[in-house]
């Protein structure tokens, strides 16, 4: 058995190094602040903020969420302060948070996603960009750029072009080959992959015949996700050279050291920050516990290590 | 507002009425930070289904750091809720939100609706710690029937409130709506706080903007963090959208865009 | 409040006339007969069977099944007893079962495919062939008939072609435009699509590095995907003009009907059977009671009566 | 053979050991029907998470239609089972799955490891009645130390077994594996019957192999069904794969293709 604390935790995602690899995910940790109280932000690898466009927006008409089994369906409709507000006021806590902060960022249109990569670049605190491709493109019919694999990459070389940060691509499930999206936005220059965002589903009040969002239609996270998102992280991190961040149903340590053995560098918790709010330090701790417990002496040693018959 | 995560033993469960409960718990941090009409999420049990804590008021809260929850059995979560004995432990988090604004002088009324009663019972006891001499201040309750009322009514009658009861089966007090008791009252008062269901809400609201008398409502909305970080229990503002969980559950019944 | 035994629960799919809308799903009802001490098969809508192919399988090596978040993983290998078998043996039982039957076939060649058509029509008590696309195509590099339009669409023609039971082509759900998939496969001549296969997963246990399933992926099911199924069926029904059947995680009646209002003239209920046996069943009776309450006198009433604003 | 699905009453609950659990439940259709080796499915819960049934051997059963459950908490499932008290009911559905076959003659002997003592106990009841010897009988049973197995042996013990135990603290019987204890007995019998861990019964096997002895082992797998139906529950036989709810769980040692 190691020592407790001699076991290194430290990863790397491409230019950047944290502290650990456990991150809390966008939209289920909002600024960063609203969590303080109930976890130390310092303990964590970092926290990716709630996604930001270039101009407020007020979100979907409530309601905008509802529970399914073991998981949830979330129609927020990308609601934020927009990218002004966000840089005066909600970086003014998480640049004194002591972690990582992953800004998320999202638009309409391939510009949008360029403008707000400029804006956010040189901002003190700012350590890197996740570039969210689920969203549609209003200028093309509003198909998502996610699903396309031109589009994808056009938005990741925009970002890439536009900033210095390390720029994270997260990817949207609702795809038939993850693995082609992947390779096509690490040629686009990304630095990184995260994945999986939400996938697309459906919930219906059969007393009123109505859709229970009012959006009809909103994202499936949660731990009922978790089987798919770990196929894919797997699959991509076959694919890609570039390092993964695994995201998807992440509720314990245990979830969190299958995506790593699967390959990613490292994970990103959602929806279960809000069934504990403290399940990031936690994942933190039982992922130090495991490693101590194997007699291993840093969690790089565990990504990847999948034994595949054959494979 | 310092917000806490606690495991809380339960001490004491009652049963009001047909599957509705009070739990007693020993939550001393929840319980020393509470302020009427705040709230506390639940986590129902250790099994991911159901997944999301559950939001429910602060029912009253004692000095030795003790904490009620009144609620009724409606879906899965409650259900799970129903089933613990005293000895078990119950995750809260809390208190969460903006609760009711306490009046200092002035006459005031509570309406509660059903499970509605369960902030208000706090409120008609913290108001108490100002002075207040409650003689004055009309409290109406309405429910389904006497059984889930009864106690309630006592308990704020023994508070020395002015305490009037409607139920829909007319088997204590008025038979009808709560509602319908507000004429008599209205003038005589300058703050209604009401707790119920939406559209009895929404007449208390109306009728208090008629005569000129400010109201604060309770608010509901599906939430899953209650900590103002997903953005999932909006609501209808007058000005846009708002949070329950953040600028609610109380707000001011002119804030809210009534449908 | 109409009377219980009013009720009308016949529904149509193409030109098939089923009692109720509710069938029991390939692969997770057996042959029929392994239920038959646990539920009344007469009071089903149908059964289909276990996926046959032409030749028996030995199917994949354990372990095959493994548990996640309100689902299930499987990896069986599509394990059967091949088409003479299956019409000598297995029919017997399911002919004399008073209930609708439905064939569920796969290959691994469009030429399996129409082979297995052929034998099967003609053969006494059959109802119709549920085509299952999801199966690898071993003959061009081993990608998923259901996947590419084109392959899903000759499959569809070349069963078609063969035979005049009614042919219903079972969608897979991962791929990135499931009403493109249902609108060729209306072209090609089927008389009805159903929807979801499962999602691929996967899992891992962490101690030995290894998949938990011998297969590696294997496909997710149960209540987890319910959400996921239920916008598909949604989006197909739409689209196309021919019935549509919703599958995916359907364990109550109230599950069934969410299906029905989105648009599914019936549906087929799968892992829910093995931990109620009688599922099925207790599904009939509960979409009664709701249409009684309902004041409604058929079950067609309901279907594709989903609300939403301006759409 | 017909299977039936029974609500069955809580009649008893037992902790024979931390974490190791004897239910008796009042469940007089599987009863009545079963025979020793059988196994039922157990739902675990309302909840879908745990979603599937979890699979036990039948332990015992009486002439009243009384059958008991012996299982050890090792994950979610067997938390919530561990947790249910009597008055509650539990969901059974069996009995399932191929048996032992009872033999009327020669001398045979159990070898039970852990809870795979579980199915042993019921075939050793079941034995009696054909008018055996059970002094003849050896009965080795170990486990991880006296707690767990003290009672399990006694109980053997009063059946006219036997009885020879092994525990890996030694603090009963033998210090070490209850397959230590076969060297003497083989010679003695014609037939072992064993149920436990996977490399004990695949000692046991070889050994008989070795012996001449026949030998009946009770495998595990995961199960979605107990039916036949998911062709989940697959092990490698000799010949292909055998699917344990419906060839085994009980199988002839020499149909296994041992890893
Ligand atoms: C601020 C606030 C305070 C509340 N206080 C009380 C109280 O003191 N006593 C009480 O009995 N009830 C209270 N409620 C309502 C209570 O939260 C719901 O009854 C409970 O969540 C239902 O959970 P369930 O799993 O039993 O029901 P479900 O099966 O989940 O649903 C049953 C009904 O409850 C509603 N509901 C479900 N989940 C939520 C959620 N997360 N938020 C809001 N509504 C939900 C649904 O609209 C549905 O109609 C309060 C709600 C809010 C928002
Ligand atoms: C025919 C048969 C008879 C059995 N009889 C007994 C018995 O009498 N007493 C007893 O204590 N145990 C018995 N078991 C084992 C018992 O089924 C598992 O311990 C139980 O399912 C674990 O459930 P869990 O949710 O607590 O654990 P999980 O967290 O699900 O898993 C813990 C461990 O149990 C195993 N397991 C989980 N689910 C299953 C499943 N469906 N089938 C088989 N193994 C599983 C896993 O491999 C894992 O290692 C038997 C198993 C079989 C197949
Ligand atoms: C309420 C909510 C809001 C979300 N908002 C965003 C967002 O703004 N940008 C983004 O890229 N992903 C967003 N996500 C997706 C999550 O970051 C994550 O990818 C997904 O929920 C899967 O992880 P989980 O199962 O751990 O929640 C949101 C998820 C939820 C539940
Ligand atoms: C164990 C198992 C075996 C299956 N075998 C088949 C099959 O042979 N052919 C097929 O088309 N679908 C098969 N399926 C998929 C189901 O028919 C169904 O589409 C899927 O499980 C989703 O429904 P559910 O969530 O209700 O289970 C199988 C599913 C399971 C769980
Ligand atoms: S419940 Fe999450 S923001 Fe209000
Ligand atoms: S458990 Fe389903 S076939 Fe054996």
């Amino acid at each position: 058995m190691t020592d407790h604390n001699d076991i290194d935790l430290r990863v790397r995602i491409g230019p950047l190094r944290l502290r650990n690899p456990v991150l809390a995910a966008s939209g289920t940790f909002g600024y960063g602040r609203e969590f303080a109280d109930l976890v130390n932000l310092h303990r964590l690898g970092g926290v990716v903020t709630k996604g930001i466009s270039l101009l407020p927006r007020p979100g979907n008409p409530p309601p905008r969420i509802v529970e399914t089994a073991c998981g949830m369906l979330n129609a927020i409709g990308l609601e934020n302060v927009g990218v002004d507000e966000f840089i005066r006021r909600k970086m003014v806590f998480l640049r004194s948070a002591g972690t990582r902060v992953f800004v998320n960022i999202l638009g309409d249109s391939i510009d949008d996603y360029a403008r707000l990569a400029e804006q956010l670049s040189g901002v003190e605190g700012i350590d890197a960009l996740e570039v969210n491709i689920s969203c549609p493109n209003v200028k093309q019919g509003g198909v998502a750029f996610g699903t396309v694999p031109e589009m994808a990459a056009a938005v990741t070389a925009s970002v890439r072009a536009a900033t210095d940060l390390p720029v994270i691509v997260k990817l949207s499930p609702n795809v038939t080959d993850i693995a082609a999206m992947a390779r096509v936005v690490e040629e686009a220059g990304a630095d990184a992959v995260s994945l999986i965002n939400t996938l697309i589903g459906m919930a219906i009040d059969c007393r009123t015949r109505r859709p229970r969002l009012a959006n009809v239609i909103g994202g499936l996270s949660g731990p009922a996700i978790k089987p798919v998102a770990l196929r894919m992280v797997w699959q991509v991190a076959r694919t890609v050279s570039i390092p993964v961040i695994g995201i998807g149903g992440i509720a314990t340590a245990g979830d969190a050291l299958e995506f790593l053995i699967a390959g990613a560098s490292a994970v990103q918790v959602g929806t279960a920050n809000f069934r504990q709010p403290s399940v990031t330090e936690e994942i933190v701790a039982g992922i130090r516990s495991f490693l101590q417990e194997e007699g291993m002496l840093s969690v790089r040693d565990i990504i990847g290590t999948l034994q595949v018959e054959g494979g | 507002m310092t917000k806490f995560q606690e495991k809380a033993q339960i001490l004491d469960r009652q049963e009001l009425a047909a599957s509705i409960i009070r739990l007693t718990l020993h939550a001393p941090l929840v319980a020393a930070a509470a302020h009427p009409g705040q709230f506390v999420m639940v986590r129902v049990g250790d099994s991911f289904d159901p997944l999301l804590r559950r939001p429910f008021s602060i029912h009253q809260v004692s000095a030795g750091g003790d904490l009620q929850l009144l609620f009724k059995v409606v879906g899965q979560g409650t259900r799970c809720l129903a089933r613990l004995r005293p000895g078990e432990k119950l995750d809260l988090l809390g208190p969460l939100g903006r609760g009711f604004r306490l009046q200092r002088e002035d006459p005031v009324c509570l309406v509660g609706g059903g499970m509605g009663i369960a902030p208000l019972y706090f409120l008609g006891k913290r108001l108490l710690m100002h002075g207040r001499l409650p003689e004055f201040d009309p409290v109406l309750l309405g429910a389904a029937s006497q059984r889930e009322l009864a106690l309630l009514a006592d308990e704020f009658f023994a508070l020395g409130y002015d305490v009037h009861t409607a139920t829909d089966d007319g088997t204590l007090g008025h038979h009808g709506f709560v509602t319908d008791l507000l004429d008599p009252v209205l003038p005589r008062v300058s703050r209604v706080y009401v707790c119920g269901p939406y559209p009895m809400m929404r007449i208390v609201a109306a009728r208090c903007l008629a005569a000129g008398v400010e109201c604060e409502v309770s608010l509901e909305a599906h939430m899953a963090c209650g900590l103002g970080a997903c953005l999932g229990c909006t609501v209808r503002a007058t000005e846009g959208y708002a949070h329950v969980c953040l600028q609610g559950p109380v707000f001011d019944a002119g804030e809210v865009a009534w449908q």
